[in-house]
């Protein structure tokens, strides 16, 4: 666990002191009409979505799966999030729970119809999943009508805009579900059967475990993260747009978790590790933002710092490159060869 | 024995077929003017390039692994090509084999970093993704229109087929293409490793196949076939453009995985491939048919479609299995 | 088209589009209306089908366009095969050949990128079917392939924004700085705008465009990118232009949350004239919209009518636009359809 | 034989593995035309010797020199270049090809530039044949079992003109006929000068068909020997590093039947089968007895058990377990009543390579408790530790991840899964599996032990000897049909059980 933490560290640490370059407060937070704000804070804030997902993705991947759908439900949730409240003119706090409460079960639903699709139909995951990933921007949409429908009522922008105990609210609501992610899969037997799961189903199965619960479970944790981060980015510009709203997202959180250290085959997870790789990733966009990067460059500086992450990350590339294996030759090997052979 | 006998690993292929068969028959009794000849070779009209991707993806996904950087190295090859050619003012002779070249190159790259770093194949092909996209607006962020005499000619030229139809030249160059495919696939050396270590990478490196050789062998293959489809794409809108083919990657794999091949690798079929294209393409054809559609029922209906697929396509081998074990 | 994702570039240069025709009209209802009543008189004898193949439904704009033409051609009687692209270019040269394969009368439809439709556009020809451009042009040089392209001038409407930069600074001191929030990368409307803008501020020095990033037309990336900019360059930020309407709301959003008085403190500029941008306006948020008109349904049926009955048709037809200040707002915003 | 040039040199030896020393300072020398056997306790470090010398991993310190030439080896390509073929001991085949195509691959026969499938179709059935296997060699190798597998694994390595042929505990999971026909195939080409390398935990065997022996410890090298000049005792001896005088003790403490000596019923299965897998069959187990199926490769055994466990779901027949109607859909089911299975196939059934042999260990008994009891991490640690001390599982370290133990240690992990479980009715598929001699005798005395304490077991093994040791009742298996019951008096002898199973004369 700390070994595959420290390179991502690393990463974010630089990406971050590169900011320092351009901007000599960069890391300086200070307090403004009683928020506190600054670059950091910003980071965080930004980031709230994609580390959302990026948590539900790590269970989701951990089991085996993928989920491609994330973008998608954002949009639904942040659509029926912004229609429920669309005509409310009172300032009460009911429309809201209205709102959190339909888009969230919703989005559980939503998420179980992927989790059955894989565990009991027996579809494979990129697949069931790229079923809603289609047809949910088009229920996006069908539930604005195609607009982008700007929110009135002022209770909504709380969840993605409003703050708490000087803090943005959206911070709480990431550490609330990390905390409960953690400790379910930590506290609880879930997360050793979600790894289970992940690297040998048949055993696992022999075993006595579930898995096709699992893997539902699984699934709609990961619709109801997706539906959080959808309320979250949709209350933040009080406003609906099916048609945008998560685009591309499911692909972030793909990398943020390979980032943080959880592999593509299934078996072991690093929820720390994503959030670290989400907030590499939202560093990063904020950075080339700030620093000035032309807009048409944008992709190719992105592939190159997700690659130099991975290659940091290889213990192959690591011997050929730093000779630290030289130091520690077996050491090193353990990690190619214990994977492949039994 | 015989190879050619319908045999049980074949049933996803099978089911697929029949699946396309029956939704065939369901647009050409739903709208008038579907059951027509053309209305099929307008599927592989519209699609070549789509099949030319998604023999390649055939092949790294039958090794167990995936490449996301597709659809963008479509973009790129268009881009290059289009501005060598009206930019540069070279030759085809000279662009057609530096665009081949564009995704081949990346591919080796892309291969070698999955195999000697033991990266993840969707992160190196993420990054792939970016990187031939962004090169692609830095060659320029508007599109070049190509107007050029044997480019013309490829995207205009018809052949005649028996029926008063037609089918473009890009089609007899996708048909070429799986037709190699399937030779590779099941007739070569390297077919059979791709299978290996599809079917379990130690295994194969413990049975001695040459498992480094083979691995960026296939990523450089799927490259190939990437700028390829880039070139025929050119052919077909006549145009480099940074935003072309955006999203591709994801029909292709689709199109892979509904054609019956596995995604956790070791199985799978080049000519199921070519029918999950086919599939995709009918459901885009039965829409436009429908005609009423807005905008987002369109997606819902492409969802539920692909849907009541994958459904029956379950049912089918499901049943069969059964009946396999029955037997 | 106005604010979309979608994707295309380079508009050319036709420049016969004109202030001078937005002049006559500044209330797009009237014309609807109008046309409408005409063309049920005139030539309901013979119903037409018509294919419209659109780009996508990727802004509010482009909706607003879907449904005025669509409302037309069926309030015209006429039978509409719609198909959307989603986005796509491939999706819209199938949906053609569909359309073709289908023997409908007319085409219309918004080319997704301006090139690339030569192929299919010579099968529409050699099968008699004639084909209107909407919105958007398409580069083709051989133009006996389509009856006429109606639509906006991208370029155009960025100069309009500049000019009135221009002129609101005219006793300012220099230096006026400016940041600039882009549409999505290698879309047409993102990379005229640009450029038309572009053109008429570097005329003077004392304008310099110290950002530009792309925020995908998108609100929520809007946002983010004005955040960061206001995070680097904060107070030192005279003026905002943003290539559509969504953008600068999240813009004026991010201003609003750093602390500072958008349309005040930061000058905004942004093009779309829905009928939020009015309401920013009136509010006193936003300075100038520059408006791009989706509504030309009628306009272009009308266009269709006239060709099946025979008649000689323009090859450029420009949609009638304008410009809208803050001062403006009030008045007009009970006016604004979309 | 000592006078020839040596084929193979193995000389000082060292391979690391992080907080492993799985090989020092080893040794081993290969003659053409000798069978050579690599003796040794699990995790003594033979199959990691094999390894490093055909490339899988890369070697520490020490030189390997190949008829006089030294050489590197960094591949199994390279190896089976130098005319090493190798079986190692997990069945290392792609299950996603046919039968041909794993005895083929990397060597296939070409005619007019393409495979020539029809010539290695009928080049695989002649290979097959020779170790006395007709199976259709066009399926797939999934559809067939380990034992098939192991034997198709085998031909393969045959198939090449190798000069050193390795076999890693080839025969863990064949029985008895099939050990002897891979004998005659390893006499032949003995004959014809190739050296071979022979792993195996039967003694037996070992004395059978070796020409010399090396023993290894630890992963040290202990010492290199003539087999037929050395006894049983003192090989043993060696190999667990105890003298002769402590063996002696443990070898008295030689298991008997159990002879449960209620008659009363845990178990009833009445026309329990499923279609195309297991004929109907009826089956009785009472409470503390030890339930033996006996039977040839393929004979249904495995079927027959994991439809009692539910992992395969029955289609017709009805179950009771101590008079309650049960009907087992899922092996969840079937844990919750207290039965425990322990399947022949550890790589793909038994372990879960990414966890920790605790994690590995507790899962069972943690799938029963549900995910809301979960165990603390010091009760998980106490019963790895327990179980880790009771089973001698090496390295004795409950954080190393399962699928860096070695063959044995896996297989003693997967028996603690369900021990800890506390079954009534444990159900036992080859779990000798690939287990050294002491580990084996422990296992047995276990089994007593459980059925003291009124536990039922069901004991699928391909050892005739070991089920007539320890079974109270023994059923035959044929064709996939239970063919005939025995009660194990005295009387009962292994040419009985034998007579049955090949089809009763
Ligand atoms: N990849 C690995 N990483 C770490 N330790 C390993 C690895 N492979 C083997 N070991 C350790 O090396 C030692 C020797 O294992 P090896 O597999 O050679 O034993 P073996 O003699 O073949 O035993 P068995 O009879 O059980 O097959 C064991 O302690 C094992 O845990
Ligand atoms: N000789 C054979 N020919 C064809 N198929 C066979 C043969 N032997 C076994 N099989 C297949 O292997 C499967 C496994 O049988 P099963 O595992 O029940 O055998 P078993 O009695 O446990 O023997 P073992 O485990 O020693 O192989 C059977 O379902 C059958 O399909
Ligand atoms: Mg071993
Ligand atoms: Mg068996």
């Amino acid at each position: 666990m700390k070994t595959k933490l420290f390179w991502p560290i690393i990463v974010l640490i630089l990406i971050l002191v590169i900011n320092l370059f351009f901007d000599r407060s960069f890391f300086s937070i200070e307090l403004r009409n009683g928020h506190l704000t600054g670059s950091l804070i910003d980071i965080l804030n930004r980031g709230a979505p994609l580390i959302l997902i990026s948590i539900g993705m790590t269970l989701v991947i951990a089991t085996k799966g993928i989920d491609l759908s994330v973008g998608s439900i954002i949009a639904m949730s942040g659509a029926i999030g912004a229609m429920t409240v669309a005509d409310t003119a009172s300032e009460g706090s009911g429309p809201l729970w209205m709102a959190i409460g339909l888009s969230l079960i919703i989005c559980l639903v939503v998420g179980g119809w992927n989790g059955l699709l894989v565990s009991r139909v027996g579809v494979q995951p990129i697949v069931a999943t790229l079923i809603l990933m289609v047809a949910g921007r088009g229920i996006a949409q069908l539930i604005t009508g195609g607009q982008i429908t700007t929110v009135y009522y002022e209770p909504y922008s709380f969840i993605g805009g409003g703050y708490l105990l000087t803090l943005p609210f959206s911070v709480f609501i990431v550490a609330f579900v990390f905390l409960m992610a953690v400790l379910l899969t930590r506290k609880t037997a879930l997360g050793l059967f979600i790894e289970s799961v992940g690297s040998n189903a048949d055993a696992s199965r022999l075993a006595g475990i579930n898995s096709k619960n699992i893997m539902l479970m699984v699934y709609m944790f990961s619709g109801l993260c997706a539906g959080v981060a959808g309320l979250i980015l949709s209350s933040n510009v009080m406003s609906a747009d099916g048609n945008n709203a998560g685009l591309w997202f499911e692909l972030d959180a793909i990398l943020a978790v390979v980032i943080g250290g959880t592999s593509l085959m299934g078996g072991r997870f690093y929820l720390m590790g994503t959030v670290i790789g989400a907030l590499i990733i939202q560093s990063l966009t904020t950075t080339i933002y700030s620093i000035g990067v032309p807009a048409e460059t944008n992709l190719v500086v992105k592939a190159l710092v997700v690659l130099v992450v991975c290659l940091l990350q290889s213990a192959e590339f690591r011997r050929k490159v730093f000779g630290i294996g030289k130091v520690k030759p077996t050491g090193e090997q353990k990690g190619r060869e214990g994977v492949t052979l039994s | 024995m015989n190879r050619l006998s319908l045999d049980y690993k074949q049933l996803p292929l099978v089911a697929t077929i029949s699946l396309f068969v029956l939704m065939f028959s369901f647009g050409s009794l739903r709208y008038t003017g579907f059951f027509s000849t053309q209305v099929f070779l307008n599927l592989f009209i519209n699609n070549a390039f789509l099949i030319v991707i998604a023999v390649g993806m055939t092949f790294v996904i039958v090794s167990g692994g995936i490449d996301l950087s597709v659809g963008s190295v479509i973009a790129l090859t268009s881009m290059v090509t289009a501005s060598l050619t009206m930019e540069a003012q070279l030759s085809p002779f000279i662009v057609v084999p530096i665009s081949l070249l564009v995704g081949t190159v990346l591919g080796v790259i892309q291969g070698a970093l999955i195999h000697f770093y033991n990266l993840q194949p969707f992160i190196v092909t993420l990054a792939g993704m970016f990187l031939a996209r962004g090169l692609s607006y830095m060659i320029s962020v508007e599109t070049i229109a190509i107007d050029h005499p044997f480019f013309n000619f490829m995207a205009n030229s018809q052949i005649p087929v028996p029926g008063g139809n037609f089918i473009s030249i890009s089609v007899v160059i996708a048909l070429i293409v799986v037709f190699i495919a399937m030779f590779v696939a099941h007739f070569t050396k390297f077919g059979r490793n791709v299978y290996a270590i599809g079917g379990s990478e130690q295994s194969a490196m413990l049975m001695g196949l040459p498992v480094a050789r083979t691995k960026i062998l296939i990523y450089t293959l799927s490259g190939f076939c990437a700028s390829l489809a880039g070139l025929i794409f050119t052919f077909y809108m006549l145009s480099g453009y940074g935003l072309h083919a955006n999203g591709m990657e994801l029909d292709t794999i689709a199109a892979v995985v509904i054609g019956g091949t596995l995604l956790t690798g070791g199985a799978g079929y080049v000519a199921g491939s070519v029918v999950g294209v086919l599939i995709l393409g009918i459901i885009q054809t039965i829409i436009v048919f429908e005609g009423t559609l807005s905008s987002w029922w369109t997606k819902i209906a492409i969802g539920a479609l692909l849907l009541l697929f994958i459904v029956l396509q379950r049912v089918i081998v499901w049943r069969s299995e059964k009946k396999h074990a029955n037997g | 088209a106005c604010g979309s994702t979608d994707e295309s570039s380079g508009n050319g240069e036709n420049t016969d589009n004109g202030t001078e025709q937005t002049a006559e009209d500044t209330k797009p209802e009237e014309t609807n209306s109008d046309t409408e009543e005409k063309e049920s008189d005139d030539q309901s004898a013979e119903k037409l089908v018509i294919g419209f193949s659109q780009v996508g439904a990727e802004s509010e704009w482009r909706t607003a366009n879907t449904k005025s033409i669509q409302n037309a051609i069926k309030d015209a009687g006429h039978e509409l095969k719609f198909s959307d692209a989603q986005q796509k270019q491939e999706n819209q040269i199938k949906a053609i050949r569909s359309f073709i394969t289908q023997k409908v009368d007319a085409i219309v439809f918004s080319p997704v990128v301006e090139t690339g439709f030569e192929t299919v556009l010579r099968e529409a020809k050699d099968a008699g079917i004639p084909v209107f451009l909407v919105d958007r042009a398409v580069d083709v040089d051989d133009d006996s392939l389509w009856v006429t392209f109606l639509g906006s001038d991208f370029v155009e409407e960025g100069r309009k924004a500049g000019n009135w930069l221009v002129e609101e600074m005219a006793d300012q001191e220099g230096p006026v700085n400016i940041v600039e929030l882009q549409g999505t990368v290698g879309s047409a409307p993102a990379i005229d705008r640009k450029q038309g803008f572009e053109e008429i501020v570097s005329k003077e020095d004392k304008f310099e465009i110290i950002k530009s990033q792309t925020g995908d037309f998108t609100r929520a990336k809007g946002k983010e990118v004005m955040e960061a900019f206001l995070k680097s360059d904060g107070e030192n930020i005279d003026v905002l232009y943003s290539h559509n309407y969504d953008m600068a709301i999240g813009a004026i959003q991010a201003i609003e949350e750093y602390g500072l008085k958008p349309g005040e403190d930061i000058k905004i500029i942004g093009v779309d004239a829905v009928r939020g941008a009015f309401e920013a306006m009136a509010d006193g948020k936003m300075n100038v919209t520059i408006e791009c008109n989706p509504l030309f349904g009628p306009q272009l049926v009308e266009l269709i009518e006239k060709h099946a009955a025979g008649g000689e048709i323009e090859k450029r037809i420009a949609v009638e636009e304008s410009m809208y200040t803050m001062d403006q707002a009030e008045e007009l915003l009970p006016t604004r359809k979309y | 034989m000592a006078q020839q040039l040596a084929k193979l040199e193995m000389k000082n030896i060292v391979k690391e593995f992080p907080g492993v020393k799985a090989l020092s300072d080893v040794q081993l020398s290969l003659y053409p035309g000798e069978v050579h056997a690599l003796m040794g306790e699990n995790g003594a470090g033979k199959s990691t010797l094999i390894k490093v010398l055909t490339g899988v991993y890369s070697i520490d310190q020490g030189t390997v020199t190949l008829e006089g030439k030294q050489v590197s080896i960094n591949s199994p390509l390279k190896a089976q270049e130098l005319g090493i073929s190798t079986v190692y001991q997990e069945v290392n085949l792609c299950s996603n090809l046919s039968v041909t195509e794993n005895i083929f691959i990397g060597r296939e026969i070409k005619k007019y530039g393409r495979l020539a499938w029809k010539e290695m179709n009928q080049h695989a059935e002649k290979l097959l044949e020779r170790l006395q296997l007709n199976i259709d060699v066009t399926k797939l190798l999934s559809s067939y079992s380990v034992a098939i597998q192991q034997m198709v694994a085998i031909a393969r390595a045959l198939n090449v003109s190798a000069k050193i042929l390795i076999l890693d505990e080839p025969t863990s999971s064949l029985d008895r006929d099939e050990v002897q026909q891979l004998f005659a195939v390893m006499r032949q080409l003995k004959k014809d000068g190739l050296a071979i390398v022979f792993v195996s935990h039967f003694l037996d065997q070992i004395y059978e068909i070796t020409d010399r022996l090396t023993v290894l410890r630890n992963g040290e090298w202990i010492g290199e020997y003539k087999t037929e000049a050395i006894d049983r005792m003192e090989l043993v001896s060696k190999m667990i590093g105890k003298d002769l005088a402590e063996l002696e003790a443990i070898s008295s403490k030689t298991t008997d039947i159990s002879q449960s000596d209620t008659l009363e019923s845990m178990l009833q299965a009445n026309e329990v089968g499923l279609n195309g897998k297991i004929s109907p069959f009826d089956l009785e187990l009472r409470k503390g007895e030890i339930y033996g199926l006996a039977g040839l490769l393929g004979s249904g055994r495995t079927e027959m058990a994991r439809v009692l466990f539910g992992a395969d779901k029955a289609d017709k027949g009805k179950m009771t377990i101590n008079g309650k109607d049960v009907h087992f859909t899922t092996p969840r089911s079937a844990i919750l009543n207290k039965i425990g299975f322990c399947s022949e196939n550890r790589k793909t059934e038994g372990i879960i390579p990414e966890l920790t042999v605790r994690e590995n260990m507790i899962l069972a008994i943690q799938s029963v408790y549900g995910w809301f009891r979960y165990l603390s991490r010091a009760k998980q640690m106490k019963i790895a530790e327990e179980y880790i001390q009771l089973l001698n599982i090496r390295p004795a370290n409950p954080e190393q991840l399962i699928k860096n133990l070695s063959g044995g240690n896996q297989q003693k992990v997967m028996l603690a899964r369900w021990l800890v479980t506390n079954p009534d009715l444990l159900i036992l598929d080859e779990p000798t599996r690939g287990i050294d001699i002491g580990a084996k005798t422990e296992i047995m005395k276990l089994m007593t032990h459980l059925s003291k304490e009124n536990k039922s077991i069901l004991f699928i093994s391909s050892e005739i000897e070991e089920i007539l040791r320890t079974c109270d009742r023994i059923a035959v298996l044929r064709d996939r049909k239970k063919v005939q019951e025995f009660d194990n008096d005295r009387e009962l002898t292994q040419q009985d059980l034998m007579k049955e199973m090949a089809g009763g004369m």
